[in-house]
């Protein structure tokens, strides 16, 4: 059998953590490997180690059957690794080409010859069906864009084998599928590919073998042709999973978010929601569904008071929110899981408890006439650590330390707890495993059973469909239909998204 | 006075007291755009400065008028050295930047007295010889108008200072080792996975803005101060760091806020001689360029973009 | 000074064994070129002609922060020094309070009184430096070629003003027509200011400047080398002050005389006269002309004779009292009327 | 875990103190370089630190602005600021003091306060101006601040020249009633000048422990400093809390001011150059932690390191610029903690086989 690269008994320990536990690793040539696991299982670590990020306290590496040792990324390169990290590795203010020969630069005497740079890279592109902008910033362009800049970064190092860190946790569906073509593309072109992603689907449709950890140890590896999702899903966690989670019908009482002629524009200057009516009764959960910058975040960004609005009306149980503070508008009855859970959800060097006690530090019973009682914020941090199964040594541990998934639940359980009106969910599983989001999706159903109106933006159609009651399709800054989930399906919803229109009118909004 | 007497008379004093505001900015810029904070230039330069006086004060009798420009170098190499002092601190030990350039400043303050006690023991040095002088460029100081503005009675270091600002301009965005600097600063992650060495790259940064320090430091003494005490480097090593940002980490910028500092200081020196001008209180004038440097700050230079990870150390594998 | 040199021989011998003398500087130190080092040059002929061993029988301590002075004074009194010198009018406050807390210890106060404090263990060193300044304003007045000259004063305080309207009287007494342009640097201690300023002032036509500045002037000095490095019709002059600043004019020669300000001959002067008992207590010792306490520098060879003469003219009428040198703005307006009459 | 935070405390501890000893060690080698007696010299050292009643209250008494201006900064530091424009807060803190002291006639008990406070409010008010360009402009705080030490330095100057000047540099005295000056206290220690700005330093050390870790603002204000786009997100004013933030910092280094100016000195010079006492505070900050009693104490040593350092001079001819070495030594042990972290974290490995 002809491996390209074998990562045989790879022990990497971090202080206090063995991340890898003798994990054996082989990839054949002219295959896409997956690499399965759940949050923090090693995966990230494991190809670290392969790129020269890492050095292993144990283990043998192989390329093309010859024993290597990788001792930084430069030794990677030359062997024909190429990685693209799970968080990009772009420098922001450069360009495109800047970003793609850093390192390696072309030069006439002695001067960077970026004509010469940009030829090659387009040249490159148009090979591989990547088409980039030699000369745009990478601060300009779409995350689908800076995706394919990583893989040319690859590409332009002579890269034969390339890892691929979830690569698509931030795409869009229509730049997983083009993403999907580009590396059935490299393997017709003679490359081999190691894929980790936590979507199944995913690595059922592109894989063709696929290695499984958990916990830093390897489980096994499994060809994808004589296994199903079901079967991927218990290897990884240890135990069965249910990936549509279950659900009563809905019965909506009345409307608590109601959204009318709104116009919102974003940073720029530019109007991103325009003239938008919306919505949301208690009792159900609506979902957005729309390609990313269709003004998802400023729709978001408006009720919550984070930004601005430039006309229009948004109201919670008939007050009026947008001329409202921030703060004023969450004790109106707003609970918010941002999108971005790093910059907006939480103080990364706050401690869990400190975070927990985010939205309502200032209140009784965590302060009375300006002073703090951190006892009380520790109490309920203590009580809700326990109720959403946050995974922390303790309430004191700084949220930095937490993995995603976990810090996730963090606030969740923050902003479930002081039981809103209405609940703002955004992205509100990305990057999670598969065992994470079942407990997240269990939760947002479970408000809604509650009685409260639930508001769901996703870019994953899956979950739209599988949670919401009611699914709204936004483009261009506008609700363009309503639709049922139980009537619809992916491919009609992407078709709304992307402009279309539906034969047969339904849905009210 | 006429208006061209007033720029015959502020265009060259502004020229010569940009140079070390010049040179010591520049070298700001490699220390941070490498993500090193550099606090300590005031030190460097102060270390500049005392290096260049006590080498010229021993080379002066062998070398002659040479021996300020030897003491440049010599400056210029003794400072890139005691600049490591702060690159170990906080690129290897990953010390607080900021802190370790705190503490350069008092130890540059501290050593370079105790050592000129030791040496001549006394507090303060005699005056050079041979300075730096002001001169007249052959030529370019004959052409009309222009020439008595621009070409007179300025010290040949700070056309040099003029220069190597725009070749640092090259440098920095134009070759192989600039971008690979910026990147460092900007996302030194990424930089790291395309095999540049950071840790090298922030040394190389900082030893640079210690060398470029030091000679600001040390034209600063042989052509201003022409002796060393503990007074010599009062503030301007902060007045530098204070032209890189205003001029936004950028070469050419830092040349112009460096250029507009000497501008108003000597507009506000000069300001005393000229009609009209001469009846606003000095302190006003004496706080011009001060408060002008906020009001352009605030007004219509608008958000200065440090490097992003400035300030930050950087550990393999830390997100 | 010598009046008492028996009294100081006989009894000195057995005195000096355990007479002890120190001084604290200003935060300028002993090696200022200006007047802290003039004082530990005049208190370090007193030690050795009294056979004293430095940092025993005479010491000197260097402030570096104000706050350091009052206790700098203390530890000279406690460690049973018999006289300690305050060098500037900076430490006025300190000795006040050094004197009332250590009333067994002489003090001495250089460049400004506290006689109003009727405390008898400190002594006020005062100096007539409008005297001296008047006679290097002469000079200028004699020398200048453009009719311009210039003075530049380290910070605006009544001490300062007594060396520019000093030298102002000067020039105007030789030469009404001749102008003074005058400005301060409000710092002690910016040599690139005062190279700014008198690169004006030279600018502007001036061929001449008096600095009274300290650190400050030797920007001044600077600036003057220069210019005169630019040949022959470029050359301008500087007039140091406090010691003969001849030296710092060099090599391009451009300091044309100083005004000194003797505070070496004041501070051995009162360090005799407590060792001989006669310490002037509660007192003000004024050195002036007449004193030699202030005058024209040794090195007068870029002075003309001409001007030489006139100053020793001038000198004669101050002696005589036929001419009160002004001290203050006020008393120079007054003093440029009677010029007119 | 528990242990972990064990450790953590006695390395906050352990750290700073090795640093000092450290410090001192390599100020040790530099006299024996330079030719000096290193044993005498750290003897009339600590002679001048401890030696005598009066040394102890000079000590103390130099320790009070220090400790404040390390208070300014911390807090500052804290909520994510720097204030490198501590020496300009002084300076107007002090002007403001003196003026109050000087110009207003009233009783002890309104004077003093009335004059505290005016220092502090000069100094907020500096402050705020950096904060405010800052939370509306975005303005780098650092180079605002260090334009408003010039500004502050020259315009104090001007001000003292033109409103109350009495000559020699100085401005007029303040009034018995405004004085902190305590003749209790100077009898106390031998007539050194230590007077009751120590009680303010100390509320001022309990004041910022207790708005940064009591009080719901001071989680807002530390939140904003960490993070500012999740502080916004949780309903802070993220603009309002950086002025407030420098604005407090500004106020307890006006107090700075005010222990010179109503303590040391019961007046105020027309500097020509800063005082440095503010560039201090950022290594006393440092030395402490960042902590209030980790600040007094830091405060308490560099000051005595200070005042002694003449002592030395003094006795043993050391240069008194070998303080300002160590000092900067220390502070760079206590950066490169790291180091001495690795260093110990080896030792009792060792220990512990
Ligand atoms: N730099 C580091 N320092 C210390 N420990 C680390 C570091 N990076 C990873 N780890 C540890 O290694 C383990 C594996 O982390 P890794 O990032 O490889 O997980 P992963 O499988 O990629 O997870 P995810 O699916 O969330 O990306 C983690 O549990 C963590 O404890
Ligand atoms: N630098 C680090 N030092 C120590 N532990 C770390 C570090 N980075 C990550 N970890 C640990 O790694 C585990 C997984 O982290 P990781 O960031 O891979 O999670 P994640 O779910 O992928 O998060 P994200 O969504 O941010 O990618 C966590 O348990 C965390 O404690
Ligand atoms: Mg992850
Ligand atoms: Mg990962």
């Amino acid at each position: 059998m002809e491996y390209v690269i074998e990562m045989l008994d790879i022990r990497k320990e971090f202080p206090g953590i063995v991340a890898n536990d003798n994990i054996t690793l082989q990839v054949k040539k002219g295959e896409i490997h997956a690499l399965l696991g759940e949050n923090g299982a090693g995966k990230s670590t494991l190809m670290n180690v392969l790129f020269g990020l890492y050095q292993p306290e144990k283990g043998q590496i192989r390329v093309n059957g010859q024993e290597v040792k990788i001792t930084d990324p430069n030794v990677a390169n030359d062997l024909g690794i190429g990685m693209v990290h799970q968080h990009f590795m772009l420098v922001q203010n450069f360009t495109v080409t800047e970003n793609i020969i850093l390192g390696n630069e072309p030069t006439r005497t002695g001067k960077i010859n970026i004509k010469k740079a940009a030829q090659d890279i387009q040249e490159l592109s148009n090979q591989y069906g990547l088409s980039v902008d030699p000369y745009a910033k990478i601060q300009d362009i779409s995350v689908g864009m800076q995706q394919r800049v990583e893989i040319l970064k690859t590409l332009y190092r002579g890269a034969d084998i390339l890892i691929f860190d979830e690569p698509t946790a931030a795409l869009t569906p229509q730049e997983i599928t083009e993403l999907i073509q580009i590396m059935k593309k490299l393997i017709q072109e003679g490359k081999s590919i190691i894929l980790i992603t936590h979507k199944l689907k995913e690595i059922m449709s592109v894989c063709d073998r696929c290695t499984i950890i958990r916990k830093g140890v390897g489980v096994g590896t499994v060809n994808v042709q004589e296994t199903n999702p079901d079967e991927l899903a218990a290897l990884m966690v240890g135990r069965e999973v249910h990936f549509k989670t279950e659900k009563k019908t809905a019965t909506p009482k009345e409307a608590v978010l109601t959204i009318k002629e709104l116009v919102v524009e974003d940073s720029r200057g530019v109007e991103a929601v325009s003239s938008l009516d919306l919505s949301v009764r208690a009792g159900e959960i609506v979902g957005i569904a729309g390609v990313d910058g269709n003004g998802q975040t400023e729709l978001i960004e408006a009720i919550t008071g984070l930004r601005k609005i430039k006309s229009g009306s948004i109201t919670l149980k008939n007050q009026e929110l947008s001329t409202l503070s921030t703060r004023k508008i969450t004790e109106s009855g707003i609970g918010h899981i941002p999108q971005d859970r790093h910059k907006h959800g939480l103080v990364l060097d706050y401690t869990i408890g400190e975070n927990i006690g985010l939205q309502t530090y200032y209140q009784k019973p965590m302060s009375k006439s300006g002073i703090l009682n951190y006892k009380e914020m520790y109490k309920k941090a203590k009580e809700l650590i326990a109720e959403y199964d946050v995974r922390t040594p303790s309430e004191y541990t700084q949220a930095r330390s937490l993995s995603g998934g976990n810090q996730q639940k963090a606030i969740i359980a923050r902003e479930v707890d002081r039981s809103p009106e209405l609940l703002i969910a955004a992205q509100p599983t990305r990057g999670l495993d598969v065992g994470a989001i079942e407990f997240i999706h269990k939760k947002l159903i479970e408000e809604r059973d509650k009685g409260r109106a639930v508001l769901l933006v996703s870019l994953e159609l899956d979950e739209v469909i599988n949670l919401s009651d009611r699914i709204a399709v936004i483009y261009e800054g506008k609700i363009v239909d309503i639709v049922d989930p139980k009537e619809t399906n992916e491919q009609e919803l992407g078709l709304l998204m992307a402009g279309g229109t539906r034969e047969k009118a339904g849905g009210t909004a | 006075m006429n208006f061209l007497e007033v720029l015959a008379i502020i265009i060259p004093a502004a020229l010569y007291s940009a140079a070390p505001l010049i040179f010591t900015a520049l070298g700001g810029i490699f220390s941070e755009r490498s993500g090193v904070v550099n606090i300590g230039l005031e030190g460097l330069m102060m270390f500049g400065a005392f290096t260049g006086i006590v080498s010229t004060l021993l080379l002066q009798d062998s070398l002659g008028a040479w021996a300020p420009w030897v003491a440049i170098v010599i400056a210029a190499v003794v400072c890139a050295v005691f600049s490591l002092i702060h690159a170990v601190a906080s690129i290897t030990l990953k010390a607080d930047q900021t802190v370790s350039g705190v503490a350069l400043n008092f130890l540059a303050a501290g050593l370079s007295i105790f050592l000129i006690k030791k040496i001549f023991g006394k507090g303060q040095t005699d005056f050079i010889q041979f300075r730096i002088d002001k001169v007249s460029i052959p030529g370019l100081s004959d052409i009309p108008v222009i020439g008595k503005i621009l070409f007179s009675n300025v010290p040949i270091t700070s056309y040099i200072a003029i220069a190597l600002a725009f070749a640092v301009w090259y440098i920095i965005y134009k070759t192989p080792f600039g971008l690979r600097l910026r990147s460092v600063g900007e996302h030194p992650m990424a930089a790291d996975t395309m095999g540049i060495k950071v840790v090298r790259m922030r040394y190389v940064g900082v030893m640079i803005s210690g060398m470029l320090a030091g000679i600001g430091g040390a034209v600063y003494a042989t052509s201003i101060a022409t002796n060393f005490a503990a007074g010599t480097i009062a503030g301007q090593g902060f007045l530098a760091i204070a032209a890189m940002i205003f001029g936004k980490w950028h070469p050419i910028g830092a040349l112009g806020a460096a250029m507009f500092f000497g501008l108003a200081q000597s507009l506000s020196i000069t300001g005393a001689q000229i009609p009209v001008i001469q009846d606003i209180p000095s302190v006003l004038l004496t706080i011009a360029p001060y408060v002008l440097t906020i009001l352009a700050l605030t007004g219509f230079v608008g958000r200065a973009e440090a490097p992003k990870a400035l300030g930050v150390p950087y550990e393999k594998g830390r997100r | 000074a010598c009046g008492s040199d028996d009294a100081g021989k006989s009894g000195g011998d057995k005195k000096a064994a355990d007479f002890k003398v120190g001084m604290v500087t200003d935060t300028g130190g002993v090696d200022d070129k200006s007047f802290n080092q003039s004082a530990w040059e005049g208190l370090t002929k007193f030690g050795k002609d009294n056979g004293l061993d430095e940092g025993t029988g005479y010491k000197y301590l260097q402030s570096t922060k104000a706050s350091e002075y009052e206790s700098n004074l203390s530890k000279f009194a406690e460690s049973g020094y018999n006289l300690t010198y305050g060098i500037g009018f900076l430490l006025k406050e300190d000795i006040k309070k050094a004197a009332k807390q250590y009333p067994d210890a002489n003090f001495a106060l250089v460049d400004d009184t506290l006689k109003s404090e009727n405390l008898d263990n400190v002594a006020s060193i005062l100096f007539k430096e409008e005297q001296g300044s008047f006679l290097v304003g002469v000079v200028a007045a004699k020398q200048t070629k453009t009719n311009k000259i210039g003075f530049i004063g380290g910070v605006e305080s009544p001490l300062i003003k007594k060396f520019e309207n000093g030298f102002k009287a000067g020039v105007k007494s030789v030469n009404p027509d001749a102008e003074v342009i005058s400005q301060y640097a409000e710092s002690f201690n910016s040599p690139e200011k005062g190279s700014a300023i008198a690169s004006t002032i030279y600018s502007k036509g001036a061929d001449i400047i008096y600095q009274a500045a300290g650190g400050t002037g030797n920007g001044v000095f600077t600036e003057a080398k220069n210019r005169s490095k630019g040949g022959k019709d470029k050359k301008v002059w500087v007039i140091g002050v406090d010691r003969d600043q001849h030296e710092e004019g060099m090599p391009e020669n451009v300091t044309l005389t100083s005004m000194v300000k003797r505070v070496d001959l004041a501070v051995e002067d009162v360090a005799k006269k407590a060792m001989d008992d006669k310490f002037p207590g509660g007192k003000e010792v004024v050195f002036g002309l007449k004193e030699d306490g202030v005058g024209i520098a040794p090195s007068q060879d870029n002075v003309s004779k001409d001007a030489l003469k006139a100053v020793d003219e001038y000198k004669q009428k101050i002696l005589d009292g036929d001419i009160t040198v002004p001290q203050t703005d006020k008393e120079f307006k007054e003093f440029e009327k009677t010029l007119k009459k | 875990m528990n242990k972990l935070v064990k450790n953590e405390r006695v390395m906050m501890i352990l750290i700073p103190v090795v640093s000092a000893i450290l410090g001192l060690i390599a100020g040790a080698v530099i006299m024996l370089l330079g030719g000096y007696d290193p044993m005498l010299g750290y003897q009339s050292l600590f002679d001048g630190m401890f030696g005598t009643p009066k040394a102890i209250g000079e000590t103390i008494r130099a320790m009070t602005p220090l400790a404040l201006a390390g208070i300014a900064v911390a807090f500052a530091y804290k909520t994510g600021l720097f204030n490198i424009g501590v020496e300009g807060q002084l300076l107007v803190g002090w002007l403001a003091s003196v003026w109050v002291g000087y110009a207003f006639d009233l009783p002890a008990v309104i004077h003093i306060p009335l004059a505290v406070l005016a220092a502090a409010a000069a100094g907020a008010v500096w402050a705020f101006i950096p904060g405010f360009l800052k939370a509306k402009f975005h303005v780098h705080e650092v180079i605002v601040s260090i334009m408003m030490n010039y500004i502050a330095l020259y315009t104090t100057s001007s001000l003292i020249r033109t409103y109350l000047y009495a000559g020699n540099e100085k401005s007029y005295d303040i009034k018995e009633s405004a004085s902190l000056a305590s003749s209790f206290l100077a009898q106390l220690t031998d007539n050194s000048r230590l007077h009751y700005g120590i009680l303010i330093t100390i509320a001022a050390a309990i004041v910022m422990w207790f708005i940064l870790n009591k009080t719901a603002k001071g989680f807002e204000l530390r939140a904003v400093g960490f993070n500012q786009h999740a502080s916004q997100y949780a309903g802070m004013n993220v603009g309002r809390n950086i002025v407030l933030s420098m604005a407090i910092s500004g106020a307890f280094a006006g107090l700075a001011g005010a222990m010179e100016g109503l303590g040391t000195f019961q007046y105020m010079g027309t500097f020509t150059a800063f005082t440095g006492t503010g560039f201090d505070g950022i290594a006393v900050a440092l030395l402490g932690a960042n902590s209030a009693i980790g600040i007094l104490l830091a405060s308490f040593f560099f000051g005595g390191l200070q005042t002694a350092a003449p002592q030395m001079n003094f006795m043993t001819g050391v240069p008194s610029e070998l303080i300002q070495i160590v000092i900067a030594l220390i502070i760079f042990f206590v950066a490169s903690s790291y180091l001495i972290r690795w260093v110990l974290g080896r030792a009792g490995k060792g220990g512990a086989k």
